[in-house]
């Protein structure tokens, strides 16, 4: 066992555990914090595949927002000390067949094909690249993407607010 | 850090799965809706590890899982954002937030 | 010679039915019998002359030519197969024509005083008119489909006119059933000129008869259940003949048929519509005796039995139209017998002739009968010869007419009856000793039954009358002296000169070993009939207990109506047609209202599939999307 | 301009008039004046097709105009007639004008009703010159729909449910035959060319065997279902039970025709080996509804149930004397459809007219109305007499024109159905019989009957039309007969050629 | 950038200038939506109309956004149909309750049409996916946009998880397909493209998740819940906007990108339009409201347009594009009727229209004839849409699978008929009073009528459908 395997190992192992007890503990709070440690294992996750970036914004965005976001709606709307109802039976069974089922069969397909990788030389994922790429309009650019996105953002908040807020009369 | 020689590719593959269907789990048996949405989550994660893998192992000369990973992780903040305020909306019409009980328009 | 001229015995019938029928709210009531009785003496007139015409000319080698007086056409149907209309002259139609006409304008001339201040008076005498063009055009048909065609026309003019009171449910349902029984018949007559149709490639009567035609030049060698296909066309034909004339076991409409005007059945049930299957027979009669000689020996035998059978059950009828009735049922099975013994040709043809000769003298003495009877019901209103008797001396003129029909149909000589009558024995002497035997008996059972009639109406006891009977007017008087005359000279009539199977003349001797015993047993049947009611006595009613069983089932005509009866209601009805309808409504309609109901079903099957839980619903989608690629993955 | 485009724009127009006007008065005059006008263009074009004929025009489809309309499809406005059409047409203008008197007194919502009812009929009149696959199944639907509006808003009982379902069994009829015209439109070029819809081209080629027997029956039954084909009929009794007077009219004596004369035209003409090879399920098929139909009728009581039993049996005839493709049989069939479109929108109008002066459809309720209605009770009579086959009606003519030509098929197989559907003629009189006996004579049976009126001047109309119609045929067939025998050498020879 | 790259982005850049505009609006204004409504109208109006000038082929953002002729026509499509959809929603909006909210509407109403905007004419994955869910989310808050109806509430939480899920699954579709071709440029993948397990895998999660949008069985199920819960203009905007860019994509990225190997899809179009079909024909005979009603024949119809994928050639794509078309305007019309119905009496369930053409004869003509279009009656345009489909699906053989069509839209001529007969025939007590329309409301049915009649006789509008692809 090398370094990154054992790390490796480590991050998935928590990653998987805490996603089951994030779906089956009873304290709803706790469901939320499982899954802030899921997403920070996952953020350990693109840091060893080498995406700083995307590392640090799953940080702030998930663990910081997301979830934050999650705790709050329970703190509006339940009780934390409340245990949730169990899952019924048959949602469970039902539920669990169709998860083994839909892992058996992706795993199939999945492994059993042959991955192609690219030949061509690998582009560096320092924060100048991202950024460069971020903004361009040409070959690789995603600007128009983070134009519409600012627009999704800015239209969902404004009508979450407007969902959410008490009528204004 | 040379990742490809230690862990293949299929373990994240298997990994991105689990957790994907884990969530979907999540989604379908739990009887909060909160909860439920922490399932879709965790699917949108497994997601991303797929995106991020696949750029990673195979196709590092361009950053399109990449990117694709960070828009989804946007997205997922609002869908996020909008889940919330719909089950504020809910929580305000039904006093409860038990997907159970959201059940009147049917047949 | 030119008989263009014998399309008006045709059309003035129609014109005047069709001039009536339409005008009838217009025309003041008493025009409308002047009119269709003159129309008639017109074309009587002009038949006459035909006949006249055409058998004063000089009959060549091949006897009288047919000649085709008019002809044109009406439907092609295929390249061979065509149907005209149009005008045949031979012996058989001029001889036909003179009868129908004659007995037609009397009984016209009868009806103006039958009839009088009758509701629908003028529809009366446009219904005659159009039975008079129909059975006209039936006589002079050029092809046996003009035959069929006119033959369905006579059918329904005589539905029409057994309907005539069309209030009474007995004669609405006489008239159906008579029309329905002569449809099936006509169902027979159909399929059979069909088969011999498509064989021969020909509708033309002078074909199918012609000696080198293709039914009898060319023999058959297709055959079916032993027969050829030929016998089989042309028995099924007879069906069709059968129907209309009557015979057993088609006989059934006719009695009832008594139900309509008493002058329309002088015209129709007497002497004219029904011995058209005689006529028809006649028509085709090479193509039956050359062709398809097991076919005429099917008809001697119906005829036979006819004739014996129906005299049996009128011995027993007490209604006096049914007497008649079944008389003509029974002369006409002489006819029909008549033709089944005969031969083609000559001498050989003698039952040929005797049959056509008794048809011609039949129609005399039977519409003299019924326009008696319908002069003693005019008076005495009412049917039943229980409520008549002694009106000898108040009816003079039909009675003394009523006597003379009676003797000729019992063949006392010089009558006109007797003539036609010995040559039919003598025909069937010469073919078949059991045929002939039973005629002969027959033939004093006609003279008893007549004269039973005779002796009830004229003598007997008087019962009391509500109005005392007196003598008909003059316009019926006159048609029944016409007739009486008529039944009288026809006798004389040289008709072997005339008509015969091959239009050859041919001589006829007198048979005294034939005429006498015949006579002696119409005798014995009239003195019979004197002695038991001649006076009023208890001897009828005890002979008819001593045979209680017979009797009854005579009286009640061999209950074989109740086995149509039976047959129609309880089969035809009830087994099959109420089932087709129980079926179409349940099974057939079932069907279509159960895929209906089934889908509607189906749709409340998967209601629950929409159940209103957002995570049945994901469920649905994911594993959805697993089956999806599942069967995309292994079906592709 | 082609003149058959006036026989789709002269209803068009006369809806159109109706839509402006609003008195119900001049609706109906509109409406008389448009159909009247109908008739005698119709009229007119039988004297057109006879002066371009005796000019020498020998094609088979006389007054064709083509022009394109879905190029991608290759589908065309094409219209054309041949003496085969034009005496539907002439049916056709001849049952609707007779219809639109028959409507007279219809009181509620005369406007949609009138309107309706000629948009009905323009269907119809599309239908039959069109000769392109495509408008002819447009105007097939065209024709159908407005039935339910006609019988679910005018019509009486239940009434909704009988317009549901001759609807949908008809529309599911339309289904197969959509099914039936595509097939054909894509074997329409076996060799690679152009894919076409129009009738006279498909009928130039050869489409494979095995596509004609898959196509042949969902063309058939799609057209059979129209045509109350057994067991496909049972929307027939209770759609005409419920329908208004003139609906039952033009349906029973219009509509239908539409299946038979599609079943000849298109499933047949277009697919004559898949019509040879399975011509003996019809007929078996074809020879039930006939001797069915007429034993279903026995049975009815009320007397549209009998009249649309007895339509079961007479188109079934059609329809089984088109299967024995020979010249004859077919000309009997196309008589046939004239005929009986004839004399049951007679039958129709009368029993519609008795209705509105009984109020009840019963025969046992029902008697003695020859005393009281003369005039209509005569009607009654010629009109059963037609159906009886009498000759010098119609029905006789063309009932003897079947049976003399499906007895030249000389196997015992279509002899014995020959002889089977012959002994409908007998089983016709015992139904019409009946009918007569119970209803019209006998003594009268309900005492106010007595104050019954006669016909009036419009149901007059409506009646002699139809009478004159039927007993002109009858009296005089060989000018149709000649009409119609006239494109069917040609047909026929199509027929047997590719055997 | 230049002036040009804006012409070519004019549809995108005016809605985003629309959606910004109304949300400053939303901020600022008064009372009295009157004049909002109006100039919201006019100015949308001329958005649409822009959309009538013609453009180049051409590619923007290097492959990211394509622009052609189709796609604009596409656009234009859905712009017109959302034209008609806020006419009719003004009178909505004028209500007082309504009021307050008619910014965040058009605001939210904007955003996802710029979205749909964006997925039709994306060139790669990622700005689908961005398009699908910028039209995605917003409605789900439209969905939820009546605060103080329990349904509304319940349609937009609904709508939210499964388009969550749906999404997510669509997300594993287009890792999958990242996976096996490392592109998610679809001028890329269009060369690259070959027929293995896991890139028909990806393959089907994709269809999935559109097949949800497009309401295909089994992926239908929030359809009616959604439907009947949402706000009318909203349903409305659900049935024809929403479903129609999905469609187009679905199908442009399916014609284009999986263009070698269509076996495989086609084989879903075949599986999915006999289920959907089917199932919406069931689901649709036992319906009483009018909205649920119309939802499952919503359903019913995206099964006919399935038809025209079974055929993967250009003439598949003209039909399905010309039925959309036709889909539209009918089912708008049918809305708009029950919109006017509804906002004045509150009713929206199908025995309510009892006895309605005695009292609106016009607003009952025009339903008449757009459920006939919708049944695919002749001769409004809804006939020739549907025996186009069947046309489609027949050159390619399959006459067993055109037939099980067809039975459908029999079976579904009997619901159609229920509301006609509702409207005819059925007798009311006390039937929906005599209602008077407003120019917005004239204007929409003017132009669904014309549309309903004129596109089945011209044959133009198909063939300029046809020239374009």
């Amino acid at each position: 066992m090398t370094g990154p395997k054992i790390i490796f190992f480590i991050l998935a192992i928590s990653i998987v555990v805490f996603s089951i007890l994030s779906i089956t503990s009873r304290k709803i709070l706790r469901a939320a914090i499982y899954l802030l440690f899921v997403l920070v294992a996952m953020a350990g996750l693109y840091y060893m595949m080498n995406f700083p970036f995307l590392a640090a914004v799953q940080l702030i965005l998930y663990a910081g927002g997301i979830v934050v976001l999650i705790i709050f709606s329970i703190l509006l709307t339940s009780q934390i000390n409340s245990k949730l109802e169990p899952p019924r039976r048959s949602h469970l069974l039902s539920g669990a067949l169709t998860a083994i089922a839909g892992i058996a069969l992706s795993a199939v397909t999945i492994l059993q094909f042959a991955f192609k990788p690219s030949s061509k030389p690998a582009i560096g994922t320092d924060m100048r690249t991202i950024g460069l790429q971020l903004m361009g309009t040409g070959e690789n650019g995603y600007a128009l993407p983070f134009e519409v996105i600012s627009i999704l953002l800015l239209a969902a908040l404004v009508g979450s607010i407007f969902i959410a807020l008490k009528n204004r009369t | 850090m040379n990742l490809q020689a230690e862990i293949p590719l299929d373990y994240m593959i298997i990994l991105s799965i689990l957790v994907f269907f884990i969530g979907l789990m999540g989604v379908l048996i739990r009887r909060n809706l909160i909860t439920m949405l922490m399932g879709v989550e965790l699917m949108l994660n497994a997601v991303n590890i797929n995106f991020t893998a696949f750029n990673h192992y195979l196709f590092p000369h361009r950053l399109e899982g990449h990117f694709f990973a960070l828009i989804v992780m946007a997205i997922a903040a609002a869908e996020a954002a909008v889940a919330i305020a719909l089950i504020i909306n809910i929580y305000r019409q039904f006093a409860t937030v038990s997907v159970d009980d959201v059940d009147e328009l049917k047949f | 010679m030119d008989y263009a001229y014998t399309l008006i015995i045709l059309l003035l019938p129609l014109v005047t039915f069709l001039g009536l029928g339409l005008l009838s709210k217009r025309l003041p009531v008493a025009l409308a019998g002047i009119i269709g009785t003159a129309n008639l003496f017109i074309i009587a007139a002009l038949s006459c002359a035909t006949a006249f015409t055409y058998f004063t000319q000089e009959a060549g080698e091949a006897g009288f030519e047919a000649i085709e007086a008019y002809k044109i056409t009406w439907l092609p149907l295929t390249d061979k197969l065509i149907i005209h209309l149009g005008i045949l002259l031979d012996p058989l139609s001029v001889m036909m024509l003179v009868v129908i006409t004659l007995v037609s304008a009397m009984v016209h001339l009868y009806s103006i005083g039958y009839m009088k201040g009758e509701k629908g008076y003028t529809r009366y005498f446009a219904f005659l008119s159009l039975f008079t063009f129909s059975m006209l055009g039936l006589v002079v048909a050029t092809n046996i489909f003009q035959m069929y065609i006119f033959w369905e026309l006579v059918g329904v003019s005589s539905y029409l006119l057994i309907g005539f009171y069309y209030q009474k449910p007995s004669a609405v349902a006489a008239s159906k059933k008579a029309f329905i029984v002569t449809r099936f018949a006509d169902l027979g007559f159909l399929v059979g000129i069909l088969i011999l149709s498509f064989n021969t490639g020909t509708f033309e009567f002078q074909t199918l008869t012609s000696l080198q035609g293709p039914v009898i030049g060319q023999a058959s060698t297709a055959a079916f259940m032993g027969l050829s296909v030929t016998t089989w066309a042309l028995l099924l034909i007879f069906m069709g003949g059968a129907g209309k004339s009557a015979m057993f076991p088609l006989h059934i409409w006719l009695p009832d048929a008594m139900e309509g005007p008493t002058p329309v059945s002088a015209l129709i049930h007497a002497a004219t519509m029904v011995v058209a299957g005689v006529y028809l027979v006649a028509r085709l009669f090479p193509a039956y005796a050359l062709s398809a000689p097991d076919a005429l020996t099917v008809i001697m035998y119906v005829g036979s039995f006819t004739s014996l059978f129906a005299a049996v059950i009128a011995c027993t009828q007490l209604d006096i139209k049914r007497v008649l009735a079944f008389s003509t049922l029974s002369q006409i099975g002489y006819m029909m017998v008549a033709l089944g013994v005969s031969g083609y040709g000559g001498e050989a043809g003698l039952g040929y002739m005797a049959s056509l000769f008794h048809l011609f003298t039949h129609a005399f003495f039977k519409a003299l009968l019924f326009l008696g009877a319908g002069s003693v019901i005019h008076a005495v209103h009412s049917n039943l010869m229980t409520e008549m008797g002694g009106l000898r001396k108040s009816m003079p003129v039909t009675h003394l007419t009523f006597l003379v029909a009676c003797l000729t149909i019992a063949g006392i000589p010089p009558l006109s009856g007797f003539f036609s009558k010995d040559e039919i024995l003598v025909a069937a002497f010469e073919h078949n000793k059991l045929i002939f035997a039973v005629q002969w008996l027959v033939a004093g059972i006609t003279a008893f039954y007549m004269f039973r009639l005779y002796f009830r109406i004229f003598w007997n006891q008087t019962p009391a009358y509500h109005h005392a009977p007196h003598e008909s007017p003059v316009v019926m008087t006159v048609p029944l002296m016409f007739l009486a005359i008529a039944s009288v000279v026809a006798g004389f009539v040289p008709f072997h000169d005339l008509v015969t199977s091959d239009n050859k003349p041919f001589e006829t001797a007198f048979h005294w070993s034939i005429a006498g015993p015949s006579i002696a047993i119409a005798v014995i049947g009239i003195l019979t009939a004197a002695w038991l009611y001649a006076r009023p006595s208890l001897r009828p009613d005890a002979i008819s207990k001593s045979l209680s069983g017979v009797y009854t089932a005579a009286y009640n005509k061999f209950y074989i109506d109740e086995i149509y009866l039976f047959i129609t209601k309880s089969i035809i009805f009830q087994f099959i047609s109420r089932p087709v309808a129980w079926f179409d409504r349940h099974i057939v309609d079932g069907t279509m209202n159960f895929i209906g109901n089934s889908t509607v079903a189906g749709s409340a099957a998967i209601k629950r599939m929409q159940s209103g839980h957002v995570q049945l619903y994901i469920w649905y989608f994911a594993s959805g999307v697993l089956v999806l690629a599942l069967l995309i993955l292994y079906l592709n | 301009m082609n003149p058959l485009l006036f026989l789709i724009l002269i209803p068009v127009l006369t809806v159109a008039g109706i839509a402006l006007v609003k008195d119900l008065k001049q609706v109906r005059v509109i409406s008389a004046v448009g159909m009247g006008a109908q008739l005698l263009f119709s009229f007119y074009l039988v004297y057109l097709f006879y002066s371009l004929r005796n000019a020498g025009n020998t094609d088979a489809m006389l007054l064709v105009s083509t022009s394109t309309w879905y190029e991608a499809f290759n589908i065309q406005y094409k219209f054309g007639i041949d003496g085969i059409s034009l005496s539907m047409i002439v049916l056709t203008s001849l049952v609707t004008f007779a219809g639109v008197f028959a409507s007279w007194q219809v009181d509620f919502l005369t406007k949609e009703f009138f309107i309706s009812l000629i948009i009905l009929a323009s269907g119809v009149f599309g239908f039959f010159i069109s000769l392109d696959l495509f408008t002819m199944f447009l105007f097939y639907e065209v024709a159908v729909i407005p039935m339910y509006l006609l019988i679910g808003i005018w019509g009486s009982g239940p009434k909704e449910y009988s317009a549901m379902k001759l609807t949908l069994m008809l529309m599911a009829g339309s289904a197969l035959l959509l099914v039936g015209l595509l097939g054909i439109y894509f074997n329409s070029s076996p060799e690679g060319g152009r894919l076409t819809f129009d009738l006279t081209e498909i009928a130039k080629v050869s489409i494979p065997r095995d596509a004609q027997l898959f196509f042949f029956p969902f063309t058939f039954i799609g057209f059979g279902v129209l045509g109350a084909l057994f067991p496909f009929h049972t929307w027939s009794p209770d759609g005409h039970a419920s329908a208004p007077t003139a609906v039952s009219m033009l349906h029973a004596g219009v509509l239908m025709k539409l299946g038979g004369y599609g079943a000849f035209r298109v499933a047949m003409y277009l697919l004559p080996e898949g019509a040879h090879a399975m011509a003996w399920i019809f007929i078996i098929l074809t020879t039930i509804s006939v001797v069915y139909g007429a034993f279903g009728a026995i049975w009815q009581k009320d007397l549209k149930y009998i009249n649309a039993y007895s339509s079961v049996s007479h188109c079934g005839l059609v329809l089984f004397a088109l299967l024995m493709m020979n010249e004859t049989a077919t000309t009997g069939a196309i008589l046939q459809m004239i005929s009986h479109g004839l004399m049951t929108a007679l039958f129709f109008a009368l029993i519609g007219m008795i209705y509105g002066r009984t109020h009840t459809r019963m025969i046992d309720e029902m008697g003695g109305l020859m005393k009281v209605i003369p005039f209509l009770s005569v009607v009654y009579v010629i009109a059963g007499l037609a159906s009886l086959g009498l000759p010098g009606l119609s029905g006789f003519v063309a009932e003897m024109t079947i049976f003399v030509g499906s007895f030249q098929n000389s196997d015992t197989f279509h002899r014995i159905a020959t002889i089977v559907a012959c002994s409908s003629i007998v089983i016709t009189a015992v139904y019409i019989l009946r009918v007569v006996g119970i209803l019209l004579l006998g003594p009268i049976k309900n005492e106010h009957y007595n104050e019954l009126k006669d016909a009036k001047w419009f149901e007059k109309v409506s009646t002699i039309t139809l009478v004159i119609s039927i007993t002109a045929i009858g009296m005089a067939p060989f000018w149709l007969s000649a009409l119609i025998r006239e494109p069917l050498g040609d047909i026929i020879q199509h027929l047997i050629a590719r055997l | 950038m230049t002036w040009t790259d804006v012409y070519i982005l004019r549809n995108e850049v005016l809605l985003t200038l629309l959606v910004l505009y109304h949300l400053i609006v939303d901020l600022t204004e008064g009372k009295d939506n009157g004049r909002l409504v109006n100039g919201t109208l006019f100015g949308f109006g001329l958005v649409t109309a822009v959309g009538f000038y013609p453009v180049e082929t051409t590619s923007l953002f290097g492959q990211m956004f394509l622009s052609d002729p189709l796609r604009n026509t596409l656009k234009l499509i859905l712009n017109i149909s959302t034209f008609i959809i806020l006419l009719q929603s003004a009178s909505w909006l004028r209500k007082p309750e309504n009021q307050p909210k008619t910014g965040a509407f058009y605001m939210l109403i904007f955003s996802t049409l710029m979205g749909m905007s964006f997925m039709i004419s994306a060139g790669n994955f990622l700005m689908l996916y961005l398009g699908l869910e910028t039209a995605t989310l917003p409605l789900t808050l439209l969905a939820a946009f009546d605060k103080k109806l329990r349904r509304s509430a319940e349609a937009g939480i609904k709508l939210l998880m499964s388009s969550a899920v749906s999404s997510a699954v669509l997300l594993m579709g287009l890792s999958l397909l990242y996976g096996s071709y490392g592109t998610l440029y679809f001028s890329e993948m269009a060369s690259l493209t070959d027929a293995q397990a896991l890139s028909v895998f990806g393959l089907v999660l994709f269809v999935a998740g559109f097949g949800f949008k497009l309401s295909l069985v089994p992926f239908h199920l929030w359809t009616a819940d959604v439907y009947e819960g949402s706000p009318l203009p909203v349903t409305m905007y659900f049935s024809v906007v929403s479903k129609g860019a999905a469609l187009f994509t679905l199908m442009l990225v399916l014609y284009n990108v999986f263009t070698l190997y269509p076996k495989s899809w086609t084989l879903a179009a075949y599986l999915l339009s006999v289920t959907t079909m089917v199932v919406g024909n069931l689901f649709a005979l036992r319906q009483k409201n009018l909205k649920r009603f119309l939802a499952f024949s919503s359903i019913t119809q995206a099964g006919f347009m399935m038809l025209g994928f079974v055929n993967n050639d250009n003439l598949g794509m003209t039909t399905v594009v010309y039925f959309m078309m036709i889909y539209s305007l009918s089912n708008l019309a049918v809305f708009g009727v029950l919109s006017m119905v509804f906002n004045a009496t509150g009713k929206e369930n199908i025995e309510d229209f009892n006895g309605f053409y005695l009292t609106n004869p016009r607003l009952s003509l025009i339903m008449l004839l757009a459920l006939f279009s919708l049944a695919g009656i002749p001769p409004v345009a809804g006939f020739f849409g549907k025996f186009f489909l069947f046309t489609a699906a027949a050159a390619k053989g399959l006459y067993i699978l055109v037939f099980i069509a067809v039975i459908n839209a029999t079976i579904s001529l009997y619901y159609y008929l229920l509301v006609v007969k509702a409207m005819f025939i059925n007798k009311s007590e006390a039937p929906v009073a005599t209602l008077t329309s407003t120019w917005q409301e004239k204007l929409a049915f003017t132009i669904c009528l014309v549309g309903i009649a004129a596109i089945g006789f011209v044959s133009g509008v198909y063939d300029y459908i046809a020239s374009l692809i």
